[in-house]
């Protein structure tokens, strides 16, 4: 990881000039005070902040531990965007500075480093979070000092609060869709199966709920533990469900175990038919493009996605990271939270908290996103984002099948469905 | 039937792949007595060794010898990880010979340091190993499928296994070995170099992990973490069957692995590890020599 | 001359007390800047409580129990449930409802009122370590068996706690709850903190003094005994078993104490704090600190996490991992007796060394001459 | 000797098997009250193995050994577990010295004496005057009365070696088993120890086991000499070194070892 630090720093010296040393200074050195604020004033030289006038934000994601596999990436694409605004002037002519902190994969350090963010570093916002438990552990912390959290990846829903921006989807705008789109497709008998926690769990209720709302049938569900690696019994309990389409919400590694020893059985998306909530490019990567292609996924964005916004940012991203690596929709989401987070100060003219916050209450706030325009609703802070179901190819990379062609409304209470009745939380 | 028969090979390849991680142990902790909690991360290089030989194969090599990389990683790994132990017991672990607790703890200390230096090296996101042709898909009889992968690892346990016992009880490195474990003092009064032997043992268990690690980099993510999925399921395992007893250890990982799957069957995989624990233990109610079972004049030793 | 040594340890161990109790009145006269800080320290002196129980088990009596996490989460979860009740009064949470159940569990319902709570989170970790032990010590499992035994029950725990989502909301676990003297975050909510911090700190001291009380009594001699000796202990008399049940007991229920006081700081429990890594991170507190002595694991639960704090982050964060994990390597090998021990044993050794090899370099010179 | 002695422990038909290895075969004998019985027998006849039977440390495949109480009752000792073998006042010495390294001589005597010795007890005990006069009498029989804040564990051999003798003394045992108390003493020490156990004699009986041939003479009343797991010869000294068989299986041998 410190490699691909010292990585992007090069390409950027050498790509973007001068702001380039404040990404190296800043990336590299994951941003001392000291080392990013002296940087990035002599970066902008020039710019309207001269005066070396900063604002610091916090970025908290876990670098080590299990969930570093996925976080990584987000943490990388939300330091990409600093670097960029930070090229072109910084917000409201401040320079970004970003403190790091690393949440070690445990919630509790996550709240620990959470509230040291916040009320040591006095930070103007956070971008941070993967988990659900670690969104669950910083939620009060961010109500109590009442301070910002933008969360960037798609969640299970049944939670708003005035202190959490959720970047990515609602299930309304992920799972919900999905379902319906393998309904309308003609598939009858569903497996679900997914880790052990609480993602999947609710999904999955959601889920039972609509296919019992549209008349069709539930042929199993299954749940691995976190660091599973041997899959052989659940799927032999798919083979003996006669089940013709799998619901896959497996987290990170689990994934990667589950398709290759399908493959052990010479099963392929001709066999059994998946549609997976967490698989994004980086998991096709490490699973290998031979074995998922043809299988099913649904999000908001992919690398593919065809807008000049995305080309520009793949471009950015392979150029700070290195071309092996890929885009998903986690990586853009924590990329558009960053510049939403812009645009929302630049409305307020501000960028203290709860100035930010009344400029998203009016639900203005939008930005051109790759995935396309996005915009915070102005009463759940969620997004409006186009739903997409895309399907792997032969290059490891994501084809849309289909897409809505309108942004969703987010809706993560499940509000506008009847058949949701059963799985919204107690009203309190 | 298919399911019984399936069930069966299930049990019998998830207890080949609990065996083939922990035969390294059996030499390490059942014959030295060090409780080498980095051993999951000698897996973990095995795997990354793995991915290296591939990627040398994919880069500089014509595509048709690809396949090849198989067995060339098998050896590469095996050596790879037999320099990385000897050099390992030379730094730390010749200073905890007789403090069996004190090694656990060190070796802990010494996964952590490696866990790390594989996220600085091959960065935190899992990497891929293409299983090799011939390993790939599986052998269809009627409805039901034995993966050629899964009968490659139940293979390379039967072969390790050979090895080991054969390099214990045949060869004279072995017979050295068993000497220096016996009795120090004589053997050295015998002209054994005792401190060579330490170390040749520790390297030989730790290339044993590596040999396994390189097979289990087709069955999952290779990542920093892979070998902290596996070591618990070891160790318990080598206590099972009974400490430094080859036998003992097969018979541990049949008892681990079948439970397991028969218990999975039933329900979930959380609620299978709580249970198969609970199985373990209740077993050690019964025969608690099946964990220790020492004859020694000194009262403690 | 030993007693004088245990008396400057207990000065010691109240002047590090008498600075912890300082730093809400500094951050009161604003000489310390941020709460969050003080609610850190709040944590360590939870981490400190459950570092003494482990060296009550590990240090004194030689049973390296790689589960304590288990216990540590287990009255965080009593406290927690208490405290959630609290917050949803007494109705049942969003996550059973997501689960499934129609009414509030049974266990949980047990966990309404305070006294009772308080009761539970000391007798559940103790009848569960009870039975383990007995069933355990029992069969004169010991050492490293005893260590990986821990670790597998802890893992199953762990594995529990996941699957029985509906009950203990999975890997999220309790969150979304004030302590019990009201909100404790930021400084408007001062006196709340300011008074967890001190009961915290209150139980800490009642702990220490209690565990010296524990370890110069008869019952440690005969700890000590049994970690040189355990047959030898049998053969003076002694039911070992028994004693060692009793030893483990005792320090599962500090690591649940230890536990509940941390919940209040931390305002929610995970799985995670029973993994197996959560409780060999308390390990390294002890064997940095300083094992078999009770000041020791104060000073090391104190001083890594402060180090972590600051350390695990930005640019440090891969250098800290290398840090921690070399440390542990380095203390385990050259230091046994920890900070404690460098600090009572080897620097005075040396300076002994010092002062008598002076009048002897001539000779040693001579020696490696030849 | 007077034959009136009363017998204070039976052994009865013991035999142990260690996986297919026959360490003792039906061994009988009886354990006068107030004498120093001698087992000898050269390296592998069983001698510690028996001591093993007694104390509990092993169990027998077959047959028991009992202790004869006063009243006339008999507790089979075979059955119980080792901590309340000794609580009944057996009490044993190893053959390498087992002290607790860790702790003082005086808190390695206090361990050892008689009572307190349940949990409960010993969390709230509090040394009495008596249980002081008592520790220090007996440090001052083996002539370690100076010695009682010294870690034990920093002691010499010879001097744990007596600690040890100490802390089964202040046991006030019925009966004291040891196993090579002179192993690794010089002539003085063995001498030394030896006297210690002829002070004591009044007060318990003492099994032991000993190789050093004048260290048997010195102190015997009676030997049984055992030959691979079978009882050769019991008698006196002088009948047991009489005997041909002992000769050949065990003096030659002893006499290599002694010299």
């Amino acid at each position: 990881m410190r490699k691909r630090g010292l990585l992007a720093a090069v390409l950027a010296m050498s790509l973007l000039a001068g702001c380039g040393s404040a990404g190296s200074a800043a990336s590299a050195g994951g941003s001392s005070a000291a080392s990013a604020g002296s940087a990035s004033s002599t970066a902008s030289s020039g710019a309207s902040a001269a005066s070396g006038d900063t604002v610091k934000v916090g970025l908290l994601h876990s670098l080590t531990g299990s969930m570093a596999i996925s976080e990584e990436a987000v943490r990388d694409a939300e330091v990409l965007a600093i670097k960029q605004i930070n090229a072109d002037g910084g917000v409201l002519g401040k320079q970004i500075e970003y403190v790091e902190e690393d949440g070690e994969s445990d919630p509790s350090t996550f709240a620990t480093k959470a509230e040291k963010l916040i009320d040591e570093d006095q930070v103007a916002t956070v971008f941070g979070c993967w988990t659900s438990a670690s969104r669950k552990a910083v939620k009060p912390i961010f109500e109590d000092y009442d301070n910002l959290l933008w969360y960037p990846v798609q969640y299970e829903g049944m939670e708003d609060s005035d202190n959490i921006v959720y970047v990515g989807a609602a299930p309304n705008q992920q799972i919900v869709p999905a379902i319906q789109y393998l309904i309308d497709q003609g598939y009858k008998k569903y497996f679900l199966m997914g880790s052990d926690y609480v993602f999947p769990r609710t999904a999955n209720e959601i889920i039972k709920a609509q296919l019992a709302d549209a008349g069709l049938e539930v042929v199993g569900e299954e749940y691995a533990d976190m660091d599973q690696t041997d899959f052989s019994s659940i799927i032999s309990k798919i083979e003996s469900s006669g089940c013709d389409v799998i619901i896959n919400t497996l987290n990170g590694t689990g994934n990667v175990s589950f398709f290759k020893q399908m493959a052990e059985k010479n099963y392929t998306s001709d066999d059994y038919m998946t549609m997976s909530f967490s698989i994004a490019e980086e998991e096709v990567k490490t699973i290998g493009a031979d074995i998922l292609k043809g299988h099913l996924v649904s999000w908001n964005y992919y690398q593919t996605t065809d807008t000049p916004e995305n080309e520009a940012f793949v471009k950015a991203y392979k150029e700070a990271y290195g071309q092996d690596r890929v885009t998903s929709d986690p990586v853009e989401a924590a990329y558009d939270a960053v510049y939403l987070w812009k645009a929302a100060c630049e409305a307020a003219n501000s960028t203290d908290v709860d100035d930010v916050l009344d400029a998203i209450h009016t639900g203005k706030i939008s930005f051109k996103a790759p995935e396309g325009t996005i915009t915070i609703d102005g009463d759940n802070q969620h997004c409006y984002k186009k739903v997409r179901i895309g399907k792997v190819n032969d290059q490891g990379l994501i084809d849309e099948v289909y897409a809505t062609d309108d942004v969703v409304e987010p809706d993560p209470y499940l509000k506008n469905y009847a058949w949701a009745s059963d799985v919204q939380p107690v009203e309190s | 039937m298919s399911t019984i028969i399936t069930t069966m090979f299930n049990g019998l390849s998830l207890s080949s792949i609990i065996l083939l991680a922990s035969i390294g142990l059996i030499i390490t902790f059942g014959l030295m007595k060090v409780i080498n909690m980095a051993h999951g991360e000698f897996l973990m290089i095995g795997a990354y060794v793995t991915y290296l030989v591939q990627l040398f194969f994919q880069n500089f090599l014509p595509a048709a010898v690809f396949d090849l990389y198989y067995p060339v990683a098998l050896v590469v790994s095996f050596a790879v990880t037999f320099l990385l132990g000897c050099v390992l017991e030379k730094l730390v672990i010749s200073h905890l010979y007789g403090r069996e607790v004190d090694s656990l703890l060190a070796t802990w200390g010494i996964s952590l340091i490696l866990m790390q230096l594989a996220r600085t090296l091959f960065g935190t996101q899992g990497v891929n190993v293409q299983a090799p042709g011939f390993l790939t898909g599986g052998l269809s009889i009627g409805s039901v499928t034995f993966s050629y992968n899964r009968i490659f690892i139940i293979c390379l346990v039967i072969a390790s296994l050979i090895i080991v016992s054969a390099v214990l009880n045949k060869s004279s490195f072995g017979k050295q070995m068993r000497a220096v474990i016996d009795n120090r003092p004589i053997a050295q009064s015998m002209g054994i170099n005792s401190r060579r032997i330490d170390c040749l043992t520790f390297g030989f268990g730790s290339a044993l992990a590596g040999l396994a690690g390189c097979s289990l980099a087709l069955l999952g993510s290779i990542d920093s973490h892979l070998g902290q999925n596996y070591i618990v399921q070891c160790f318990i395992t080598v206590v099972l069957g009974g400490v430094g007893n080859l036998a003992g250890v097969v018979i541990g990982s049949l008892i681990v692995g079948f439970s397991t799957i028969w218990v999975q069957f039933y329900t979930s995989s959380n609620i299978a590890n709580a249970i198969v624990m609970v199985i373990i233990i209740a077993f050690l109610q019964v025969k608690p020599e099946g964990i220790f079972s020492r004859k020694s004049r000194a009262l403690d030793d | 001359m030993k007693i004088t040594q245990d008396k400057t340890k207990n000065i010691c161990f109240l002047v590090i007390a008498g600075i912890l109790a300082l730093c809400p009145v500094l951050l009161n006269s604003g000489v310390i800047s941020s709460s969050s800080f003080v609610t850190y320290i709040g944590k360590c002196i939870c981490f400190c409580i459950v570092a003494i129980g482990l060296d009550l088990i590990w240090g004194y009596t030689g049973i390296l129990s790689l589960g304590h996490g288990l216990y540590f989460a287990l009255g965080a979860y009593g406290m927690g449930m208490y405290l959630k009740l609290q917050a949803t009064d007494g109705q049942m949470t969003d996550f059973m409802k997501t689960g499934g159940l129609k009414k509030l569990p049974l266990i949980w319902s047990l966990f309404r009122t305070l006294p009772g709570t308080i009761v539970l989170i000391l007798v559940i970790p103790a009848g569960i370590a009870g039975i383990l032990g007995a069933l355990i010590f029992r069969n004169r499992i010991k050492g490293v068996y005893f260590s990986i035994i821990s670790q597998a029950l802890t893992w199953a725990g762990y594995s529990l706690f996941i699957a029985l989502s509906p009950y203990t909301n999975g890997n999220v676990g309790i969150t979304e709850i004030q302590s019990v003297f009201g909100s404790i975050r930021g400084k408007r909510h001062f006196s709340n903190m300011a008074m967890l911090f001190y009961v915290s700190l209150a139980v800490l001291i009642v702990v220490y003094f209690l565990s010296e009380k524990i370890v110069k009594s008869k019952f440690g001699k005969i700890l000590i005994a049994i970690r040189d000796g355990e047959n030898r202990t049998y053969f003076s008399g002694y039911k070992v078993s028994a004693y060692k049940n009793t030893i483990y007991v005792i320090s599962a229920m500090l690591a649940a104490v230890a536990g509940a006081l941390f919940i209040n700081f931390n305002g929610s429990v995970t799985p995670t704090q029973m993994t197996i890594t959560y409780s060999i991170t308390m390990i390294i507190w002890v064997a940095v600190g300083g094992r078999g002595t009770i000041l020791g694991p104060v000073i090391g639960a104190l001083l890594i996490n402060l180090c972590e704090y600051n350390l695990s982050s930005g640019v440090l964060v891969d250098i800290w991992q290398y840090i921690i994990g070399g440390l542990f390597v380095v203390m385990i090998l050259f230091f046994k007796g920890g900070l404690m021990g460098i600090l009572t044993e080897q620097i005075p050794a040396a300076i002994r060394k010092r002062k008598a090899s002076k009048p002897l370099d001539k000779e040693k010179q001579e020696l490696q001459a030849h | 000797m007077d034959d009136e002695a009363r017998t204070i422990m039976k052994i009865r038909r013991v035999s142990v098997v260690f996986d297919g290895f026959q360490a003792l075969t039906d061994v009988t004998a009886d354990i006068p009250e107030h004498k120093i019985s001698f087992f000898i027998g050269p390296n592998g006849a069983g001698k510690t193995t028996l001591l093993d039977i007694i104390c509990g440390k092993t169990r027998p495949t077959q047959g028991n050994v009992r202790l004869c109480n006063q009243d006339g009752t008999e507790t089979i000792l075979t059955r119980l577990p080792e901590y309340k073998i000794v609580r009944l006042g057996v009490a044993r010495k190893f053959q390498t010295p087992s002290v607790f390294g860790g702790l003082s001589v005086m808190d390695n005597m206090m361990l050892s004496l008689k009572g307190h010795k349940s949990v409960r007890e010993a969390l709230f005990y509090k040394m009495t005057e008596e249980d002081r006069t008592l520790i220090l009498d007996t440090l001052k029989q083996v002539g370690m009365e100076s010695y009682t804040e010294e870690r034990a564990g920093a002691l010499d051999h010879g001097h744990k070696q007596w600690l040890e003798i100490a802390m089964l003394l202040v046991q006030k045992p019925q009966i004291i088993m040891l196993d090579e108390p002179a192993a690794g003493m010089n002539k003085d020490e063995t001498r030394k120890t030896g006297d210690i156990l002829l002070a004591i004699k009044d007060r318990c009986t003492i099994i032991v086991i000993e190789h050093d041939m004048d260290f048997v003479r010195q102190i015997a009343d009676e030997v049984t000499v055992l030959h691979e797991g079978k009882i050769l010869v019991k008698g006196t000294v002088e009948e047991a070194l009489e005997n041909k068989e002992v000769q050949a299986v065990y003096l030659g041998r002893g006499g290599e070892k002694d010299a």
